[in-house]
């Protein structure tokens, strides 16, 4: 297996990664109006979306800042890629909408959560991983978006046959 | 046939805590079968809850929802006894809808 | 002559002692004793993991590694057997076409008695396990048999084995040397070697339990049977024991023989009655 | 030691290629005797429970390169079936006893 990266690269990606979502918040900003709260229907744009940053915009029209209010609860290394438990809760208030997001899958957006008031601010599902990814956990909180990151190892088992 | 939907709903105090687990096949659409073609994608994209004839929770569900989906989450202002109606759709249009006491 | 005779017959009685002195062991073995083997067992993994509860045992992988179990009982609050164990419910209580259901075949009408399976049939003189038991059950009903590793067979036992969850694991040898050699000849099986990658069951399950091969824990040997049938998320279904043997033999590169073949009859007796003592925990839930 | 380790690494592959003698094309009949050792072999692993899974699919290989006309490719894989159905022979007479070796007393 090939060994991990070591901490200081993943907050590089994760600086590549806000800063080329700032560039495109920026670059559309005239033409797209940012869309406030997730919108009512199912948000097929956002699950066509190949990486994290292009889905997150096509959900929310914004970007998001990491915080330690988001706990996100997943394995170190999953058991099995096709079925992993994952889970999420925050102190946050006035959520109205939490999402999942799997980098390395053919598709980031994994699912999405609508909480309307008087819903609690957690969801615990079981998601797939394609290999080894990076998964983000996006809550959205009185209109402002909130995320937690945690890197899952996933590989095959058993001897090879 | 019974329905692809097990629920649990069960309450105390003010919070109730929600499980489900629903039977379909999630297929994404990216795996291949024993012959090597392409399994089409079938997946639920939407799956609701609704209590006292407001909706509690929504699921917007795309490609990287495990087989057999499960999901949890608790909300408030529901008592025991009351009914949870859970449905889902998929994108093939196919849906099924049950309905649970609050234990 | 007679010197060379005499220093022939020397040398032969030195060889003999020799023979004697350096394999104790392989004498004792011609007499097949399962009590002492199931001891044996069973001691070598209590003092190879001696923090892991001995009912623990039964649960594979997960008594081998924190993060993991953490996992499973995640996946315990709602099962994904679930709909395998409804389904087996079902299947139990609908009848055949002659109006008659399992119930009638098994004791105690199948409920609570898998702790017994595999037992050893003196008429047949050969294992009968589960599996096995039901198949025959359909055809003795006029039903065609199920496949041993497909979802209809593994709904039946693990209805079955969840009738039967937290019941000690409680396998009989009779008195009867073809047992005997059913027993040892399982015993054989589980520690020969085969496949290109060259490993026996024991070179996993013996040898390195609780480390890794790839994204997966290594289950102990003892209580592996425990569990099942077991839903595997590797398979995303449900798996029989019959399964997993296959899939095992072919993971190693050796050809799978026939499912319920005798081989593979005669190892899950020797493995169910090792783990005597240990609690049911089917159907199980495994990566 | 080092470096004459490295030394033998490097002199060992061209000492075989150098010495290999120029083999002519195999022809069918080549591939005919292959196979049918091949195949003896791996009926007899077969038989006595010890197949393994590559012995089986270097013979197809074998057979599929031979109906193909490919008879260097397929006398080469019906070789390595044998020596793998060979192997695995080996496994099953020598594991008759030493399987005791790993057996907890």
């Amino acid at each position: 297996m090939t060994t991990t990266t070591g901490p200081h690269p993943t907050r590089r990606l994760l600086l590549q990664g806000a800063a080329s979502v700032a560039l495109l918040g920026l670059g559309n900003l005239p033409f797209a109006p940012a869309r406030a709260a997730a919108n009512d229907k199912y948000p097929e744009d956002a699950f066509k979306q190949k990486n994290e940053a292009d889905a997150i915009k096509a959900l929310y029209g914004k970007t998001a800042e990491p915080s330690d209010k988001v706990k996100l609860d997943a394995p170190e290394i999953a058991e099995n890629g096709g079925v992993v438990p994952i889970s999420v809760t925050t102190t946050l208030d006035k959520v109205t909408s939490i999402s999942f997001f799997v980098a390395e899958n053919p598709n980031a957006l994994a699912a999405s959560y609508r909480i309307p008031d008087g819903t609690m601010p957690s969801v615990a599902n079981r998601l797939k991983m394609a290999k080894t990814t990076k998964l983000t956990a996006i809550v959205e909180a009185d209109g402002k978006l909130y995320s937690a990151t945690k890197e899952v190892k996933v590989t095959v088992g058993g001897c090879g046959g | 046939m019974a329905s692809s939907i097990r629920v649990r709903a069960t309450a105390n105090g003010d919070t109730t805590e929600v499980q489900a687990l629903i039977q379909h096949p999630m297929d994404s659409g990216f795996v291949k079968d024993s012959k090597g073609e392409l399994i089409p994608a079938h997946f639920i994209q939407e799956l609701k809850f609704e209590c006292n004839g407001k909706d509690v929770f929504i699921a917007d569900w795309g490609t990287a929802v495990s087989k057999d989906p499960y999901v949890k989450f608790s909300f408030k202002g529901a008592r025991k006894g009351d009914d949870l109606k859970v449905s889902w759709t998929d994108n093939k249009g196919a849906s099924d809808t049950t309905t649970a006491k609050i234990s | 002559m007679k010197a060379r005779s005499a220093l022939l017959l020397g040398s032969l009685g030195a060889a003999l002692v020799a023979f004697a002195l350096t394999s104790p062991r392989v004498v004792a073995a011609d007499k097949v004793d399962p009590v002492a083997d199931a001891k044996a067992f069973q001691n070598f993994f209590f003092q190879k993991f001696p923090n892991v509860k001995h009912e623990d045992f039964v649960n594979g992988p997960y008594s081998m590694n924190a993060d993991m179990k953490r996992q499973w009982q995640e996946k315990e609050e709602f099962p994904p057997y679930e709909f395998a164990l409804d389904a087996g419910k079902d299947m139990f209580t609908t009848p055949f076409k002659n109006g008659k259901t399992y119930a009638d075949c098994f004791p105690n009408g199948g409920i609570g008695i898998r702790q017994n399976y595999p037992y050893f049939d003196t008429k047949e003189g050969k294992v009968v396990t589960l599996e096995l038991a039901l198949n025959r059950c359909r055809e003795a009903n006029g039903e065609a048999p199920y496949s041993y590793v497909k979802d209809e067979m593994a709904s039946l036992t693990a209805y079955m084995a969840f009738t039967s969850r937290g019941k000690p694991m409680d396998i009989k040898i009779p008195d009867d040397p073809r047992a005997l050699a059913a027993f040892e000849n399982g015993k054989r099986y589980f520690y020969t070697r085969r496949g290109q990658m060259n490993f026996s069951c024991a070179s996993c399950h013996v040898q390195s339990p609780g480390e890794r091969i790839r994204a997966e824990i290594l289950a102990p040997a003892l209580g592996i049977l425990n569990a099942m049938p077991i839903y595997r998320s590797e398979w995303s279904g449900m798996g029989t024991t019959s399964r997993r043997f296959v899939t095992c033999n072919s993971q190693t590169r050796a050809v799978p023989l026939e499912p319920q073949a005798d081989e593979y009859r005669d190892v899950e007796y020797f493995l169910s009655y090792v783990a005597n003592g240990l609690p049911i925990s089917g159907p199980g839930a495994r990566p | 030691m080092k470096w004459s380790f490295v030394l033998a690494m490097l002199l060992a592959p061209m000492l075989a290629l150098g010495l290999a003698p120029a083999a002519r094309a195999a022809n069918e009949a080549d591939y005919k005797a292959a196979y049918a050792a091949a195949d003896a072999a791996s009926k007899e692993a077969a038989g006595l429970r010890h197949q393994w899974t590559v012995t089986v699919s270097a013979l197809a290989a074998a057979k599929k390169a031979g109906d193909g006309g490919d008879f260097d490719r397929a006398v080469a894989a019906a070789r390595e079936a044998e020596a793998l159905a060979k192997a695995s022979i080996f496994q099953a007479t020598s594991e008759k006893e030493a399987w005791k070796a790993m057996e907890i007393r």
